[in-house]
């Protein structure tokens, strides 16, 4: 149907459905979406400027704050980046020890988002059981690192803290429990209908644009593609241990769903693999200052898809360039392709379900440290 | 003289009272809505938080009150005060105290004259203060009426039917005197009030008009201060206004059993309707409204037909 | 309605919620809180203001007031500085109820006694 | 992926590293950068642009289009282009994925991509002076501040 005219509706740069300031312009005829236009760049702290003012070892801080939910796949990211310029070998334990973490932060995001998508349906008790879940994995990355968000466990060339037995026979303790729960949930989502009325079939992404998009992660697995850093770049030791890579061919909101949901089964299986097959030994290896020209990439699964950093260095302490790319940004521009025609009620649901993370979008821009 | 100061002055307390109610009604719904997801609810306002929507309703009154400079000023303005008013007067007509105080012949089809009112405030409101998440939410709001007002009026005709009166307070002593509930008589007529009756007080999974995350608060967008405090007192009233009616309908009426006053028995009922629909605002998603719309009609409707057909043949 | 099992379930239940401010909260062994120095042991040897990513420690060297400063402020907690210490003068303690109303109690003062 | 090198050779290649087992760095004449990109895609099916980096490198701008094959190998291809004239043809119709990163490159650093169907600015807000790129090296917030002044 057509009205001949169009209103448009502001989603942001304060929306309830966005918890971070971006902003999208929705231009809408009736009820259905003809144009979107983002806007982002309302939280350019001006990161990748401040990376090149700082010391490596400064910037690992810095690194660690450009998101507070996947800090440590940022940190991991930048001391593999690192650790490339100049070829460095960590200790086995040390990339246990990151890799453990890495998968907690992927359980704590995928059941932080899967309970955001319950939300935006207005399921809120599915929200909140998920959110009380999510803070046995908040409690048990506190009890690791010394901290619930910001991490700060790894340095460059290896870990800062160790996990002792009785660390983790908590975790196993702990795990035992989520994936019961989680395994629950799976089993609600996949019957309760008012849910699936609002995600099957919603926000379609077929195979052919996911690829010609460049979609990362959970958003391209959940068209059906088999794609996952872990597999197809290992690093840290993931080439060790044996994980399947989730795929769902549902293309919609509700795949994304199952998609991350099965991969924090993934999860837990990882960690109980890594938790068994931890070597003894050292924790990390002595790091160089300065470093020489050269460039390297380094190349992360975050909870959220490909997450890639590139620095050049010129033989002082401090980078010459440090770009970042989150992967927020990959997925913008097939969020933008799913948007257009989709009901003004399922808008919530497509833009969170590529798991948005404007704070990792934003990053370059004025700040001067005093 | 006499006889009318003490008419009155028991109006005014009576309305107290359904206020009071109303803000009971509503800490009620938090605490058992926040207990069902493993959460404390309400706490530190009066014992176990129970004055904490009395609070939350003076608190709202001190704020600053803003009306958009492009809006429709009178409508703007005038519509809490409707949306307060249109419960409490159907609240007369309801009978908590065994009998309606303002009773008639026919009250039934004011009732349901009624609750039209209040969506159309609703749609007025949301179209007079020119803010595009208002205007979505009031127009949903006048969509999902369309939907749920022909099988909520034919939910309210079943019961008139078999008590061959259209008066509430002649259904309700009906019940009683038959000594049984329409529950058990036309319990599709039950369930369909029930549905139609959380899509007036826009629960889940009906919230359409003001679904937070998709439209702001919509309708509500642009209300606040005391306006919106009264916003919030009208939804509490209509709380009370659908749970006293569903009891009073269908829970086997509202009159003295033994000793126990008619108003005891009223709260009792009407807690426990309350309750349900708590729980089922709890256990789903929100519908989209397209859904809503072709969902009432599908299967709402037809189902209503049916129940008349068989109250009206064969019951 | 899969949820229902689950909902009625909670129920009886007692809420997960801490009612934090009025109940202590839950410190994990080795969280890292407000750091303090141990300025008998302290050798006033600029590794920890080197090592801060957010310069929120300046030594000053010489002079009555020789000693640290902490700017509480601008503190990360990211404990690189009692990494760095050579004499273990810095000790992580588990505080973390650091807020106050005022900027000048957030800044540190520990001096060299002479 | 062996005789890359060789298949490659006539589109100007200046350097060709493979510094990791995945990680490969190849840097051409600009000229010859859509052509080799379509060549690629044609060959190698290398459809996943991760991301578009620029570096001010004082005279010259360095472009790096990191490619992903197979989403397994890191495939970089660089070109520099001067100051003078910042032009370089999108790729937007090829990989149709770019359009973001080339706006992010063009805001930053102020590098024109000629055909790209909207360059207005994505990140910078609406206000923003003519001319000036935070992430050149010659950018100083005191030159900003005079420019908003202004």
């Amino acid at each position: 149907m057509r009205y001949g005219t169009t209103i448009k509706v502001p989603f942001g740069p304060q929306h309830p459905a966005l918890k971070e300031p971006e902003c999208f312009l929705f231009e809408v005829e009736g009820d259905f979406v003809v144009n979107v236009k983002p806007r982002i760049g309302y939280i350019h702290r001006g990161i990748e400027k401040a990376f090149e003012n700082n010391t490596y070892m400064h910037d690992l801080y810095l690194a660690e704050r450009i998101c507070g939910i996947c800090s440590h796949a940022h940190t991991v990211a930048f001391t593999q980046t690192v650790e490339g310029l100049v070829s460095l070998e960590i200790p086995q334990r040390a990339q246990y020890i990151r890799l453990i973490m890495a998968e907690l932060e992927r359980l704590h995001s995928h059941s932080l988002w899967v309970g955001i998508a319950a939300h935006e349906a207005g399921f809120d008790t599915m929200f909140m059981y998920l959110w009380r879940d999510r803070e046995m994995i908040m409690d048990l990355m506190e009890e690791i690192s010394g901290n619930r968000v910001l991490h700060a466990i790894n340095t460059i060339g290896g870990v800062r803290r160790d996990i002792n037995d009785e660390q983790a026979n908590k975790i196993r303790k702990y795990l035992d429990k989520f994936e019961e729960n989680i395994k629950n949930y799976i089993k609600v989502l996949e019957t309760e209908n008012t849910f699936l009325k609002r995600t099957v079939g919603v926000g379609i992404l077929k195979p052919s644009d996911a690829i010609a998009l460049c979609a990362v992660g959970p958003t391209l697995r959940a068209s059906g593609i088999k794609n996952d850093v872990r597999k197809d770049d290992p690093y840290l030791l993931y080439d060790e241990i044996p994980f399947e890579v989730i795929t769902h061919d549902g293309c919609d909101v509700f795949a994304r769903t199952i998609v991350r949901c099965e991969e924090m089964l993934e999860s837990i299986k990882i960690i109980r693999y890594a938790l068994d097959h931890m070597p003894k030994g050292e924790l990390k290896v002595k790091a160089p200052r300065t470093f020489p020209p050269n460039e390297s990439i380094g190349r992360v699964e975050a909870p959220r898809g490909e997450l890639i950093h590139y620095t050049k260095s010129n033989g002082t302490s401090k980078p010459e360039r440090y770009k970042v790319r989150s992967p927020t940004l990959g997925n913008l521009a097939s969020v933008c392709k799913t948007l257009i025609g989709a009901h003004i009620a399922d808008i919530p649901m497509i833009l969170a379900g590529i798991d948005p993370c404007f704070s990792c979008m934003d990053r370059i821009l004025i700040k001067k440290r005093s | 003289m006499f006889e009318t100061i003490f008419e009155i002055i028991s109006l005014i307390g009576f309305i107290v009272f359904i206020i009071l109610i109303a803000f009971f009604y509503e800490w009620i719904d938090r605490k058992f809505y926040a207990r069902i997801q493993n959460r404390y609810g309400p706490l530190y306002t009066g014992p176990s938080g129970i004055l904490q929507p009395i609070a939350d309703f003076i608190k709202l009154l001190l704020k600053e009150d803003i009306i958009p400079e492009a809006s429709e000023k009178r409508i703007f303005s005038l519509i809490p005060i409707i949306y307060v008013l249109l419960p409490i007067l159907a609240l007369l007509i309801i009978p908590i105290n065994g009998k309606g105080i303002i009773s008639f012949e026919g009250d039934l089809i004011f009732l349901m004259f009624l609750s039209a009112m209040i969506t159309l405030s609703v749609f007025l409101a949301g179209w007079s203060s020119a803010c595009n998440f208002s205007r979505i939410g009031g127009v949903r709001a006048a969509l999902q009426m369309l939907s749920y007002e022909i099988p909520f009026g034919l939910s309210l005709i079943g019961p008139a039917i078999v008590a061959n009166s259209l008066c509430i307070t002649k259904i309700s002593e009906w019940q009683i005197a038959n000594s049984t509930a329409f529950i058990f008589l036309q319990p599709i007529g039950f369930a369909v009030i029930m549905i139609s009756l959380l899509a007036e007080l826009e629960l889940i999974p009906f919230d359409v008009p003001e679904a937070e995350t998709e439209i702001v608060a919509g309708w509500t967008t642009e209300y606040g201060g005391g306006r919106y405090a009264l916003i919030r007192l009208g939804k509490d009233l209509e709380l009370v206004m659908a749970s006293m009616l569903i009891s009073s309908l269908y829970l086997g009426g509202i009159g003295q059993i033994f000793f126990i006053p008619p108003i005891v028995i009223a709260i009792i009922k009407s807690i426990i309707v309350l309750l349900v629909m708590s729980l089922i605002r709890a256990l789903f998603a929100r519908y989209r409204i397209d859904q809503v719309i072709s969902g009432m009609w599908k299967y709402l409707f037809p189902l209503m037909i049916l129940q008349i057909i068989i109250v009206q043949f064969i019951g | 309605m899969s949820l229902f099992k689950e909902a009625i379930k909670q129920i009886p239940k007692k809420p997960v919620t801490i009612k934090y401010p009025f109940e202590p909260g839950i410190i994990p062994p080795g969280l890292r809180g407000l750091p303090i120095w141990d300025m008998n042991k302290c050798i006033l040897c600029v590794l920890c203001q080197n090592a801060c990513p957010v310069s929120a420690i300046k030594m000053i060297p010489k002079g009555p007031d020789a000693g640290i400063v902490y700017d509480l402020s601008r503190c990360i907690f990211c404990a690189e500085c009692a990494d760095a210490c050579p004499k273990k003068a810095i000790t992580i303690t588990d505080k973390f109820e650091l807020a106050t109303t005022s900027k000048s109690e957030l800044i540190f003062h520990y001096k060299k006694s002479q | 992926m062996e005789d890359l090198i060789k298949k490659i050779e006539p589109f100007g290649v200046l350097e060709f590293k493979r510094p990791k087992e995945r990680r490969i760095f190849i840097r051409i004449k600009s000229e010859f950068l859509r052509d080799l990109i379509s060549f690629l895609i044609g060959e190698y099916d290398l459809r996943h642009l991760s991301t578009i980096t620029g570096i001010d490198l004082g005279e010259e701008i360095e472009l790096l289009y990191h490619f992903s094959y197979k989403h397994s190998i890191e495939i970089t291809i660089g070109i520099k282009i001067p100051k003078s004239s910042l032009k370089v043809p999108t790729i937007t119709d090829l990989i149709p994925g770019a359009i973001f990163y080339e706006k992010e490159v063009h805001d930053m650093l102020g590098v024109v991509f000629e055909g790209h169907p909207d360059l207005s600015p994505l990140i910078l807000p609406e206000n923003w002076p003519e001319g000036v790129h935070p992430l050149r090296k010659d950018y100083s917030i005191e030159k900003l501040k005079e420019l908003i002044k202004k």
